[in-house]
């Protein structure tokens, strides 16, 4: 690699030596108030194809091993927290739907939601409150963090796995909306929601 | 298996799902896991996956008679299950023989749209499940990817400029001053009259008369009213003293009465 | 930049994940016995004029923020305070009657005072320790420094107003609390507000 212009190599120094990963503001508050954005791009660039990789997600940068050296790495190191099926599901709903209330999120599952379930994800830091639904009740509504979006590698919600694609089928609106719009279009003879054909989802 | 195009879709691949159930083949196997699934709509799914067909083509009839044929044998197991998925039986039970009604018997909302609410249900849950897979299977901070192990840490030390100017310094002393002054109680002057004087005014009045007097009537005439009370609050400790000394005697017939108040000739 | 061979990205990433320095050899032991040592110096090249560098101590290996950038790992940032009012009588008790120790400091004020008082009239440099009193317990006593008299115009102490002429300015009467906390609240809105509350609080 060649020696990289100053700017570039303070960016690179700061990012490698901070715990949590930092957003361009931060770092560049922190470098006196450099204008940083060209110099994460030139880093990530750079990085790409090596070892470790400068990657961003939810506007917060950080350096990372490369996935493909997952193999070598993994060993010892079971740290990452296992998650119950419910509790999965859950934080998908959440992802996929938020913000969202505790019953939406149940009316999805067609089961009640344990208590626990929640907070083990918002102790996760993955999921927060983020306000609450002006409906009657006024439920607190959920969502996920930026921590979220960091360890599960995407970079926005935009590229959480599938998204467009549930989006275009419909299958993020509700029940009755959906219903309403399949009754209009099949007569409500067959019942056969004819929005969007698909094939196979391939989840591996 | 459905035709399928080339647009995505929910289905589960049958490899995709290692869930509760995907392993158990023997109607008995499965009676015993009932306990795992979370609700009867889990149950269903699980049900509605075995047809291997898309979900939006799948039979409901089909399903329903699955679902009730399940928990027709789980209770002739006399395995104990929760309410809900009794609940589930009865209204699939209700919603089949909606679905098999001659048509122009049908009830209002129809059956086809109770089939395709339960349809749509499906899906959803569908959907969500495979995106959670599809998510857990991400290449994860901690699991797959790693942050750096000793990262030296950023570190902003705080310093503090104190600021103070000289009038809040001076303001501050005055205050701690004026606030830790000794206190001084100024009191108005009263009209009053001495215990010493009192004293003298009665014992000379007892002297010029034997009769029982009444104490209102030792108090100065005409006096300005707040001498009056102090007048009366001394004469009558006056009154007191004089008893004490063997030199008067004190008389009260009632509580709050007059009191009354004789001389005693030594 | 070129993607560097799978051995020289897997050892990057192995130190890159280490919570320690490792030696050739555990390194080795770690990628499954693969032969290092050339791989380590390709790297330690390669990083050598970027903002983080690879280096050997004492036969181990870790990435480290290279050293002229190492000040931005320390950084200092000045926060103008406004000196709370517990902590302004105590200067102001100091400047007064100095050298005062905290029992006398305490008796003048007629309320007790926190340790931490003193310890940010110190750390601002107004107040400084001249000695001991030489009375049962030895109590250290404070005084001003010629900091203090920098800070606030002053010639000497002496030019501090005197009783009378505090006097005369109004600033013996009696302040309501009330009126004190209001004038404190005012000032406090500007800069970075020391909350407080009556006479006891003192900035931390």
């Amino acid at each position: 690699m060649s020696r990289p212009d100053d700017l570039v190599r303070a960016v690179e120094a700061t990012l490698f030596a901070a715990t949590e990963p930092m957003s361009a503001e931060a770092i560049s508050v922190h470098l006196g108030g450099a204008e940083v954005k060209a110099a994460l791009a030139e880093l990530a660039e750079q990085y790409r194809e090596r070892g470790i990789n400068l990657v961003e997600r939810g506007k917060r940068w950080h350096f990372q091993t490369a996935p493909d050296l997952a193999h070598l790495l993994r060993r010892e190191r079971e740290e990452v927290r296992r998650l119950s099926r419910a509790a999965t599901e859950v934080l998908a709903i959440v992802a996929y739907h938020e913000p969202v209330s505790r019953a939406e999120i149940e009316s999805i599952r067609g089961v009640q939601t344990a208590k626990g379930t929640l907070d083990v994800l918002m102790e996760a830091g993955w999921v927060r409150i983020v306000g609450r639904r002006e409906v009657p009740g006024r439920p607190v509504i959920y969502a996920t963090t930026p921590e979220f979006l960091t360890h599960f590698g995407l970079e926005s919600r935009r590229d959480l796995p599938g998204i467009d694609e549930l989006r275009a089928a419909g299958l993020l609106d509700p029940v009755e909306d959906a219903l309403a719009e399949a009754m209009e279009a099949a007569g409500g003879a067959e019942g056969e929601a004819e929005t969007q054909s698909g094939d196979e989802a391939d989840a591996d | 298996m459905t035709e399928t195009v080339d647009t995505p879709s929910i289905t589960f691949a049958e490899d995709d799902w290692q869930g509760i159930g995907a392993a158990a083949t023997e109607d008995q196997a499965l009676y015993l896991e009932l306990d795992g699934w979370e609700g009867p709509l889990d149950l269903l799914l699980d049900l509605a996956r075995r047809q291997k067909v898309d979900l939006r083509r799948i039979s409901i009839l089909e399903l329903v008679d699955q679902y009730l044929t399940y928990i027709e044998r789980a209770e002739a197991l006399r395995l104990e299950l929760a309410a809900d998925y009794l609940v589930m039986a009865a209204w699939l039970a209700y919603l089949k023989s909606a679905l098999l009604l001659p048509r122009e018997e049908q009830p209002d909302p129809s059956p086809e749209e109770l089939a395709l609410r339960l349809q749509l249900r499906l899906q959803r849950l569908a959907a969500m499940r495979d995106a959670a897979a599809r998510l857990m299977g991400r290449d994860r901070l901690g699991r797959d990817v790693f942050a750096r192990g000793a990262p030296e840490g950023l570190r902003v030390d705080r310093k503090s400029l104190w600021q103070c100017d000289w009038f809040a310094l001076v303001q501050a002393y005055g205050q701690v001053k004026a606030r830790t002054a000794p206190v001084v109680h100024m009191v108005r002057d009263r009209m009053v009259m001495t215990l010493d004087s009192a004293l003298s005014r009665v014992s000379s009045m007892l002297g010029v008369n034997l009769d029982w007097m009444e104490l209102r009537d030792f108090l100065p005439p005409h006096a300005d009213p707040r001498l009056r009370r102090s007048a009366m609050a001394s004469s009558f400790v006056a009154a007191l003293e004089l008893a004490r000394l063997g030199k008067a005697e004190l008389q009260q017939d009632e509580t709050f009465g007059p009191l009354m108040l004789r001389g005693i000739r030594a």
